[in-house]
């Protein structure tokens, strides 16, 4: 099946990217397509590459970067929520690209199911 | 009703506001999801539950708190052809709220009917 | 003391743990989100109404007014602030303690 | 449909609010700090009891463990399961309905 | 007890904690600035209420959902004269937990002791 | 008297900066001094200068940085917490400062009153 992820909520505040982000490997383990992984509202900073976590927690921008950059998941931070809080292409993290709702709305028709992840 | 509605390929969008608005800007950013894809014509549901029927009240002024009033916005809806907008009567009555207390037309549902509306959508955005 | 309540009652339990712990006669301010608990009419309106008589409780006009309520529509008991009164209050009833 | 409740049921209501509106026979996932909603011996017992009889009831074992619980401590009716589960119940109960 | 409690320049600071943990990240970076403020010879008081004594449950293991197991560095507290922990009976109670489940030696107070002791305070942290 | 201010969420998505401004501004009107306004937890997001509202909606960070600029407001923002959120001296908005929580102990040390603004 497709599925589109969408992740409210910024890293370590709130578990709900965590969560977002073991769905979505469990989801490939099980062979499924991920259409798409959109961030939005507080989501958006997941991809703030000037994130540095302490040395013995996991990070979680460069744990998504990698799903971006090695197993090819498309990782789309929402542009207006973005710019709002900061996120911009000079500080976004490698794997993932900035865009606009467009990519949500077509995410979702394409796709068998669309989850939420948030606070 | 809106012409998508007979479009086999149209997706049914539910767009599920449940927060109250200026303490969070989660109402807010719902509603300029929905504006957007208002564009895609899809098959789409405005429902407001719980705090999230605070939303549509009339009369808010945020000049004192100095925030953005997206309330306005809502008027658009109309505008972006989404006519289902519907609100949960439980939760209007906890808050001793009618409709004539609020800025919009909407369709005034119980929770089982909205329950059931919930599983007929494919899409169900929230936050 | 003064207790600070910004959570509506309807989603979360934060106005109810004030009440838990809260000394009768400190004060307590609703503000924000939390303004509604103050409003006449709701499911909310008769522990309000309660709650003013055990404690000196004020409601945030400018959060009242952004969610399109004025200061008449609060229940008996309770005195409407602006930001200058919030400020009077902490003033007034040390320590804050916020009901986050 | 598959309904997810990621709150605690003592700071929010979103469980409230959940089963006010699922329709019996919906799947319901307990996860993140949602997961004490479904624990033996709370306030919150006797409705998850009931609710594992209205509804299929899921809660996620990963976030059990991280909060120093067993699966052995879920009220009868609640199945446990992993992040491999999780999956396998957003797949067979379109759609998802996010209680956050 | 602690000696600072004779220090009559000593304020006392009082860190509550009142969420679970995990879930979100509140609990863990107020142990963190709990543990920096143990440096200062304050009166320091540690408080859990609501859902905030989960974050003193025992055996709690991270491993499956890969987030830091902060909840080991309540350890700590002791070795920096943090040694007022209180935990609430009625929250303890709705909880099904006893001082047996917790990983701390605590003393259990009640609503009303717990309200008095907020009076006293100087700085409430909470987050 | 003289007030600490802790601010504990970032801008936009959260109520409480917006409140701790007015507050702090209120304060200052009638008199008070504000030791210091401390942002921890994702209150460092209130200092990410990259941050762009819309046009039409205030903009937290410039206001908060007027007052740190102009009325010599001390606003402090939380290494630790900071760090983990990607928030660094290359995009921290003028007006600030970062430093440790040794600043927050001093300055409630040194007030009458600590407010905590949060979610």
């Amino acid at each position: 099946m497709k599925f589109t992820v969408i992740v409210n909520e910024g890293p370590f505040i709130h578990q709900a990217a965590d969560s977002a982000y073991h769905f979505v490997n469990a989801a490939l383990a099980k062979g499924h397509e991920i259409e798409r992984v959109f961030f939005y509202y507080d989501g958006v900073k997941n991809a703030n590459k000037v994130s540095e976590p302490q040395s013995d927690d996991r990070d979680i921008v460069k744990l998504w970067g990698k799903l971006g950059s090695e197993k090819g998941v498309d990782l789309v931070v929402c542009v207006a929520a973005a710019l709002r809080r900061g996120v911009k292409q000079e500080n976004l993290a490698e794997g993932f690209r900035i865009s606009g709702l467009g990519q949500l709305m077509q995410a979702c028709m394409d796709s068998d199911r669309t989850i939420v992840f948030g606070d | 009703m809106s012409d998508t509605e007979d479009d086999a390929s149209a997706k049914k969008f539910m767009f599920l506001t449940r927060k109250a608005p200026h303490g969070t800007i989660y109402a807010h950013e719902i509603l300029e999801a929905m504006l957007i894809c208002g564009a895609y014509e899809q098959d789409i549901t405005a429902l407001f539950i719980d705090d999230g029927v605070y939303c549509l009240k009339k009369g808010q002024d945020t000049k004192a708190i100095n925030i953005k009033n997206f309330a306005k916005a809502y008027g658009a809806m109309d505008g972006y052809d989404i006519e289902k907008v519907y609100v949960d009567k439980s939760s209007m009555e906890a808050r001793g709220l009618t409709p004539k207390d609020l800025m919009l037309d909407v369709e005034v549902k119980t929770a089982e009917e909205i329950g059931r509306l919930m599983e007929e959508q494919d899409v169900i955005i929230t936050g | 003391m003064l207790h600070l309540v910004n959570k509506s009652p309807f989603e979360r339990r934060s106005m109810e743990s004030c009440l838990r712990f809260a000394a009768k006669g400190s004060a307590i301010l609703l503000y924000e989100d939390g303004v509604v608990a103050g409003l006449k009419g709701t499911a909310f309106a008769d522990l309000a109404l309660g709650m003013a008589k055990h404690y000196r409780v004020y409601a945030l006009v400018p959060d009242l007014a952004a969610r399109g309520f004025s200061e008449s529509q609060l229940v008996e008991g309770i005195t409407p602030v602006g930001y200058d009164g919030f400020v009077d209050l902490v003033a007034e009833n040390g320590p804050v303690q916020s009901w986050v």
